[in-house]
């Protein structure tokens, strides 16, 4: 029972996981890897909920009849590029948090950010 | 043939994860995990072929290319400034 | 232009054998991509001697055979010492002389001996390389400078 | 004619307006300024006598100009008390107006421009207030009021001002935003209009406790009116130039406040059903409280000004009073108070004006002996006095009169007693200044000091104030006239 | 001739697939990251290359072989620029490697403290 | 060419910002960010007309029907915020080309316009479409631009709050996505239309109660709504001012539409209120939003920092009217929608033209400006009054339709804290009152001189609307009340 939907497992897991790096860790740049996780995890989920059982991927090829929703897989495409986006921004963020900073950790940004004001 | 071949790449893959968890440097790490991704390349080729779609190889090569990457642009930053302070010490 | 050329030759096998789809739609598009890719190139400054070595072309072959040969042996002889356990490697680290004038023929050097497992470079200083092995063996085999000697001769 | 009128009515609005772009753009020429300024006062009483010679007449006056909010307009109309009240607003315009050059002059005070700019929008915001048709109307021009007086309130900018400001500002937006609105809204939604109209609008078998409570609202809700607790910002606004503090006590703000509350009473909830909601006794307590605590602090003041502000409290306290009596007499006093009061209270306060400008003197304690110098102004003072406590000569002997009648008629012997002991109380804290300004024998101020009397438009201004006091004690009866009219219009079938 | 082709097939693969599991051993078990990554060089030239050339002999398909061969190109030509990338990156943040004279003197300690 | 306005709407903004990038001269490249900016605004009113005149419009993207083809869905709610969206900007950016020379450095204002105009498609665009995960693709296009451009801001801090602000607003586009992909999930269909008629059969099941509850949290966490609001009083103190003042009077409403949009239309008013606490929940925190964030406002040093906090607090007035579930909550909230973008724009722009004079915005550095700055200042009082809910202004007409929603709704005390709430808009407001007019300047400052026109325009501008829409109430009530009402379902 539990198993059966073990890739919803996965994604809650992964989610977990993503979700706890950007909340727990101080470190701009693992914020950024755990937010990449979250968002995977969200990836997987569309993508396993388009299987079809019995269906292949769906590239279209001949002889093959059955295929898997690929809406959703359209869908994560796009998802999969504002995702890149998203974290290519987010680390262009911490290199210039680094150089204004001189660091990368969270604490000590709020910590000189407390003394300017 | 192709099965044995697929689980060989498998357990390669779980090594090279292992290693990627237990380190203990960061470069012990990107060598790990870009060991993982060649891997991947190699594992969907095979898929591929075991599940008779062969258009598998085109997502292999895109995701060789995004591996190489994905690299690059990691080391590129471990290069300049940010790694250094965080992991190094801890090493 | 020659390069220009050859690089937008390239980059159309590389479409034609990837795509699988001849329809002129399909083409067409292959052909603005193509055209987009080498606009880009030409303004990151890339389409120069370094990025296509044309010229080295003829020779090359030869030069792959060996050194097919050369990976297969170095092969077999890490997945020997892999097996033999962690007693048996002796790792260097040392420098090495290269004795090419072009940066081509550095880099095809340098790239060569990391290819072979067993031994990596490590950095490039003028004609010095660093190089790190897995065994002292490997070492000596690189100071016997054969195959620096076989890059030297793919430059003239 | 009515079109005329009606033009007229919406001038009485657009005027004051008119003339503070007039202040503004003449801001580097005084003179030309301060003309601006008492034409365009003279020109509104001018106007306001017009529209009170065609009201008499028996024409319908009123104009329609938008719905702000759909379904609720700005409109305006002339009915009595709207009439009276703009009388006494648009004269006593004039009269401050000559007052303040004087003094504004005398005391080399900063942003003049911005003073009479922020007069003339207050003038203006009262004539809406005055006429406005329907709540709604009423209460925008109300919080117009409001924010133009701040600034005059404020006007030195010192600390103390700025404080003051903030009280001023702080109680009388909190109590208008927080009560006033709800009440209006609430209202709007319980009786479906916000119209003013004789005999209210609410209809008969309304919720008792509902529109208890919304009377409640609206009395707490008019913090102009200054019923305690919500007082605090009349003695804070003391910080004010005299003119201001005429402005607010007189003319203006205070007066604004009560005219609203008489209003609500009469037009909104009718004198009906004011009689029967349960929570009008409170009111009456609360507004009999107000007046005798308000005397008693009032009495423990030794600055002048702060003295007076107290006694407006007091004074206040009967205004609402006699609205909230529903009855005749009580409606007819009321109203007519708020004419008496203002002349005297507006005299009173020229005089503390004058004795600051003059003798450079606020402590009544200091105040012995001076009426060798000033003797004009402390005759006036004497007479103004008079007013206020309600006995001959002056005016404000009539409209005590009618509001104890109008707590006999309401069989109220309660808040009949509190007037007759606040009266008493007026004597203790009022008179004492006059008497020994002319009879102490421990003078303060020596023969020689070269005090004498304010600068002439001062004097001038408060001559006619007190003047006004006894001429309403001698001809009460366009006053009793206009408040008689109140009572008709509002159809009265209770306590006659 | 299909025969053949399958047979050979299965010795590349098989050959490929030994490799690869050679290459893991050698990640987890070499002493520091330098010597690592030999054995991953292992895994992307020679293991790939014959898993790669098995999976060509399996399927006569033109387009598919081609496509087999590129992905074999782009290993061969990416992994070394990865691996010296890499290398080159650590040994600039110095981290230093396990020498020869280093293993020698842990295997001394360690067989001193054995007698 | 009529019947393709809703996709141009969205359209010409997206296309514009790449084509930025051949106007080399930043001068030209305003101009051109305001000829489409101003395109937009005529587009999103011809569409307004339209719509009241003759109803939804519905345009498919390149002729594939819905619900397979993406389909844009203009109706009367859409086509309020297009034009508020679209008119705020084009306002705003009259401001930029004199603002952002003196807070971004040159090389950047090319870029500059480029994001802008890609936040302005983005939400546009999540306005404009009917498609769910359309939504989400047009609210990451926004929230990207959106985090670059507070990057741009020329404090430092801003780079950090621009950080946070990508984290919170990924989470919450996150959350927005796993909600859409489990209505997918159960119905089939990404088209909003469809989901509203499917969804009611599947409403019982664990899956869509999911998905409701990813989704609302998401939008919240966009909306900035207290308690999840800690990303926008930085991004908005720190971002260049032309960049404030367009965010903060656009991008919760966006938001605020969404919410709208998924709980009334997609999800239905039954489902949304009867299965969910969400009306005692958002009645609550909205509540506390006006109070607390107002109480912070009040203890701000940095005017921008205190109008943020201000901006928290109005998005709880919206959620009280929205939490109301009624015609009259629903026409309230979108009227102060519409008169809170007016009030912000103005003022924020406005702090924009101090920084541009004097360099900062510190509440102390306001000392005695009210002589030095008098229009500039005039403009800060009147958004002040009109934030407070003064007659005569926007604030008042917002506040009244509230209360009069809250009485109608007989929530008595609700309406009697909304009128308290306001009170402590009075108080932030007069601290930049006090300051401004009744401090003498600081030593020093004595050549500091009015704000030039390019921002004196738009400014007043913007606070004459402020006044206008405050008098003249027809148009604004009108448009809303409809709005409200074709979300109701009812017809006029
Ligand atoms: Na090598
Ligand atoms: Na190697």
């Amino acid at each position: 029972m539990l198993l059966g939907h073990y890739n919803y497992w996965i994604v809650i897991v992964l989610m977990m996981i993503g979700f706890y790096i950007v909340i727990a860790h101080g470190n701009l740049i693992k914020k950024i890897v755990g937010l990449s996780i979250f968002q995977t995890s969200v990836f997987i989920f569309y993508i396993s909920m388009a299987k079809i059982d019995g269906g292949t991927a769906p590239i279209l090829a001949e002889g093959i009849e059955q295929y898997s929703n690929p809406l959703p897989h359209v869908l994560i495409l796009t998802a999969i590029v504002v995702g890149i986006a998203t974290t290519a921004l987010g680390l262009a963020l911490a290199v210039r948090i680094k150089e204004a900073y001189g660091s990368i950790e969270e604490e000590e940004i709020q910590n000189k950010d407390n003394l300017d004001c | 043939m192709l099965i044995a071949a697929l689980i060989a790449i498998f357990v390669v893959m779980i090594m090279a994860i292992t290693r990627a968890i237990l380190g203990p440097t960061l470069y012990d790490r990107i060598l790990a995990v870009n060991m993982f991704g060649t891997k991947t390349v190699l594992l969907i080729s095979i898929l591929g072929f075991i599940m008779g779609r062969p258009e598998f190889l085109d997502i292999a090569i895109v995701y060789a290319l995004i591996n190489f990457i994905s690299v690059i642009g990691v080391l590129r930053y471990s290069d300049n400034l940010i790694f250094k302070d965080s992991e190094q010490q801890k090493k | 232009m020659r390069h220009t050329l050859f690089l937008s030759l390239t980059l159309a096998m590389f479409w034609v054998l990837i795509s699988g789809h001849y329809t002129t739609f399909i083409l067409v598009l292959g052909v603005i991509s193509i055209a987009i890719v080498v606009f880009v190139a030409h303004r990151m400054d890339v389409v120069d001697h370094e990025s296509q070595p044309v010229h080295l072309t003829l020779k090359l072959p030869a030069y792959y055979a060996w050194l097919i040969k050369e990976i297969i042996l170095a092969n077999i002889l890490v997945v020997k010492h892999i097996w033999l356990g962690n007693k048996t490697i002796s790792p260097v680290m040392t420098t090495i002389k290269a004795s090419q004038k072009t940066d081509i023929g550095k880099v095809i050097y340098a790239n060569s001996i990391t290819l072979t497992p067993g031994t990596v470079t490590l950095e490039l200083e003028g004609d010095k390389f660093i190089v790190h092995a897995l065994l002292r063996e490997s070492i000596k085999d690189l100071e016997s400078g054969e195959m620096d000697r076989r890059v030297t001769q793919l430059e003239d | 004619m009515n079109m005329s009128l009606g033009l007229m009515l919406q001038f009485s609005i657009i005027l004051p307006l008119l003339a503070v772009i007039g202040i503004v753009l003449t801001a580097h020429k005084p003179n030309l300024r301060e003309s601006v300024s008492i034409g365009s006062s003279i020109l509104l009483f001018f106007l306001v006598i017009n529209l009170y010679i065609g009201f008499q007449q028996g024409a319908t006056i009123s104009v329609h100009w938008w719905e702000l909010i759909p379904g609720l307009p700005i409109s305006f109309s002339v009915e009595p008390l709207g009439m009276l009240f703009a009388l006494i607003a648009s004269f006593l315009w004039v009269i401050t107006t000559v007052y303040a050059i004087g003094y504004m002059r005398a005391h080399h005070e900063q942003n003049q421009t911005r003073f009479y700019a922020c007069f003339a929008i207050a003038i203006s915001s009262v004539m809406g207030i005055t006429f406005a048709d329907n709540l709604f109307t009423l209460f925008i021009f109300y919080e117009v009021l409001t924010l133009s007086t701040y600034p005059l309130v404020t006007h030195s900018g010192t600390e103390e001002a700025k404080k003051g400001g903030r009280i001023y500002l702080g109680i009388l937006i909190s109590t208008s935003v927080v009560f006033l609105l709800l009440a209006i809204i609430s209202t709007w939604f319980v009786a479906g209009t916000l119209d003013f109209k004789p005999g209210g609008i609410f209809s008969p078998d309304v919720n008792k406790t509902v529109a208890g409570t919304l009377l409640v609202l609206f009395v707490f809700g008019i913090g102009k009116a200054a019923i305690m607790p919500f007082h605090r910002w009349l003695p804070a606004a003391m910080v004010a130039p005299t003119p201001v503090s005429a402005l607010l006590h007189a003319v203006a703000v205070v007066k604004a406040g009560v005219f609203s509350i008489l209003k609500i009473c009469v037009y909104i909830f009718g004198i009906d059903l004011l009689a029967v909601l349960p929570s009008t006794q409170f009111l009456l307590y609360l507004a009999g409280a107000s007046i005798l605590l308000a005397s008693l602090v009032a009495m423990r003041q030794d600055n002048l000004k702060a003295r007076l502000a107290y006694s407006t409290v007091s004074q206040l306290g009967y205004i609402t009073m006699g609205a909230l009596l529903a009855t005749s007499s009580g409606v007819i006093g009321s109203s007519m108070h708020i004419a008496t009061h203002a002349f005297g209270k507006i005299t009173l306060f020229f005089c503390a004006g004058a004795i600051l400008v003059a003798a450079h003197k606020s402590k009544i304690s200091e105040m012995r002996g001076l009426g060798q110098q000033m003797p004009i102004t402390m005759a006036a003072f004497f007479i103004a006095s008079l007013s206020i406590i309600g006995v001959p000569p002056a005016g404000g002997t009539w409209s005590k009169w009618f509001l104890l009648m109008g707590t006999i008629e309401a069989e109220q012997m309660i808040l009949m007693s509190v007037l007759a002991i606040s009266s008493l109380l007026n004597i203790a804290y009022l008179l004492p200044i006059p008497f020994h300004a002319f009879f102490s024998g421990d003078k303060v101020t020596t023969p020689g000091s070269g005090i004498k009397e304010a600068p002439l438009p001062s004097l001038i201004a408060l001559c006619l104030t007190t003047i006004g006091c006894v001429i309403l004690f001698i001809f009460p009866q366009p006053l009793y006239e206009l408040s008689q009219a109140i009572v008709e219009s509002a159809g009265f079938t209770h306590g006659k | 001739m299909e025969t053949i082709l399958e047979f050979s097939s299965s010795i590349f693969l098989l050959i490929g697939s030994f490799l690869c599991i050679s290459g893991g051993v050698g990640i987890l078990r070499f002493p520091d990251f330098y010597t690592r990554m030999h054995a991953v060089g292992v895994t992307e030239t020679l293991a790939t290359a014959m898993i790669l050339i098995g999976l060509i002999l399996h399927n006569p398909d033109f387009l598919v072989d081609i496509k087999l061969m590129i992905i074999l190109l782009m290993t061969i030509f990416i992994s070394p620029t990865a691996s010296h990338a890499l290398a080159k990156a650590a040994q600039h943040n110095k981290l230093m490697p396990k020498l020869d004279t280093d293993i020698k003197a842990d295997n001394k300690k360690v067989t001193s403290s054995n007698p | 060419m009529l019947i393709h306005l809703p996709v141009l709407q969205v359209i010409i903004p997206l296309l514009a910002a790449p084509l930025c990038l051949f106007l080399t001269k930043p001068r030209l490249v305003w101009l051109f960010a305001l000829i489409v900016s101003g395109l937009a605004f005529l587009i999103s009113g011809l569409l307004l007309q339209q719509v009241m005149t003759s109803g939804t419009i519905i345009y498919d993207l390149g002729g594939w029907d819905a619900p397979w083809g993406i389909e844009y869905r203009i109706d009367r709610l859409n086509a309020f915020l297009l034009l508020i969206i679209s008119s705020i900007s084009t306002i705003v950016l009259i401001a930029a080309d004199t603002s952002i020379r003196k807070e971004i450095p040159a090389d950047h204002h090319v870029l500059f316009y480029i994001l802008y105009l890609l936040s302005l498609a983005g939400m546009l665009g999540i306005v404009a479409t009917g498609d769910a995960f359309n939504v989400f693709v047009f609210l990451e296009i926004s929230s990207l631009s959106a985090y670059a451009l507070i990057a741009l801001g020329k404090d430092r801090r801003a780079l950090w709050a621009s950080y946070q602000y990508l984290i919170m607003g990924t989470i919450g586009a996150t959350f927005i996505l796993i909600g859409i992909g489990l209505m997918y999930q159960m119905t089939g269909t990404l088209n909003m239309e469809d989901l509203s008629k499917r969804l009611p059969e599947v409403s019982q099941t664990r899956t869509v109660f999911t998905a409701f509850a990813f989704l609302i949290v998401g939008i919240c966490l966009k909306l900035a709504m207290f308690p999840l609001h800690l990303w926008l009083p930085n991004a908005y103190a720190y971002a260049p001012s032309i960049v404030t003042a367009f965010f903060a009077a656009t991008a919760t409403k966006v938001a605020i539409y969404l919410l709208i949009r998924f709980t009334i239309t997609v999800f239905g008013l039954s489902f949304s209120f009867t299965h969910f606490p969400l009306q005692l929940l958002f009645v609550v925190l909205g509540l506390v939003g006006i109070f607390v964030a107002s109480t912070v406002a009040i203890y701000q040093t940095n005017v921008k920092h205190l109008f943020a906090y201000s901006s928290i607090a109005q998005i709880g007035y919206m959620i009280v009217g929205f939490s109301m579930t009624t015609m009259a909550g629903m026409t309230a909230t979108l009227l102060h929608l519409f008169n809170h973008a007016l009030m912000k724009s103005a003022l924020f722009l406005a702090l924009g033209a101090v920084m541009y004079r004097i360099g900062t915005t510190k509440l102390t550095h306001f000392q005695g400006l009210g002589r030095q700055m008098p229009l500039t200042l005039a403009a800060i009082v009147i958004g002040g009054l009109s934030l407070i809910g003064v007659p005569l202004t926007v604030g008042f007409v917002s506040k009244w339709y509230l209360v009069m929603a809250a009485i109608e709704n007989g929530w008595w005390p609700v309406a009697a804290l909304i009128l308290l709430g306001s009170l402590l808009a009075v108080v932030y407001v007069w601290r930049i009152v006090e300051m401004a007019y009744f401090k003498p300047a600081l030593a020093g400052t004595e050549t500091i001189k009015e704000a030039p026109l390019s921002f004196l325009i738009p400014i007043w501008t913007l606070i004459l609307a402020n006044i206008y829409f405050g008098i003249d109430t027809r148009l604004s009530v009108q448009v809303a009340q409809a709005a409200s009402m074709s979300l109701f379902g009812v017809t006029p």
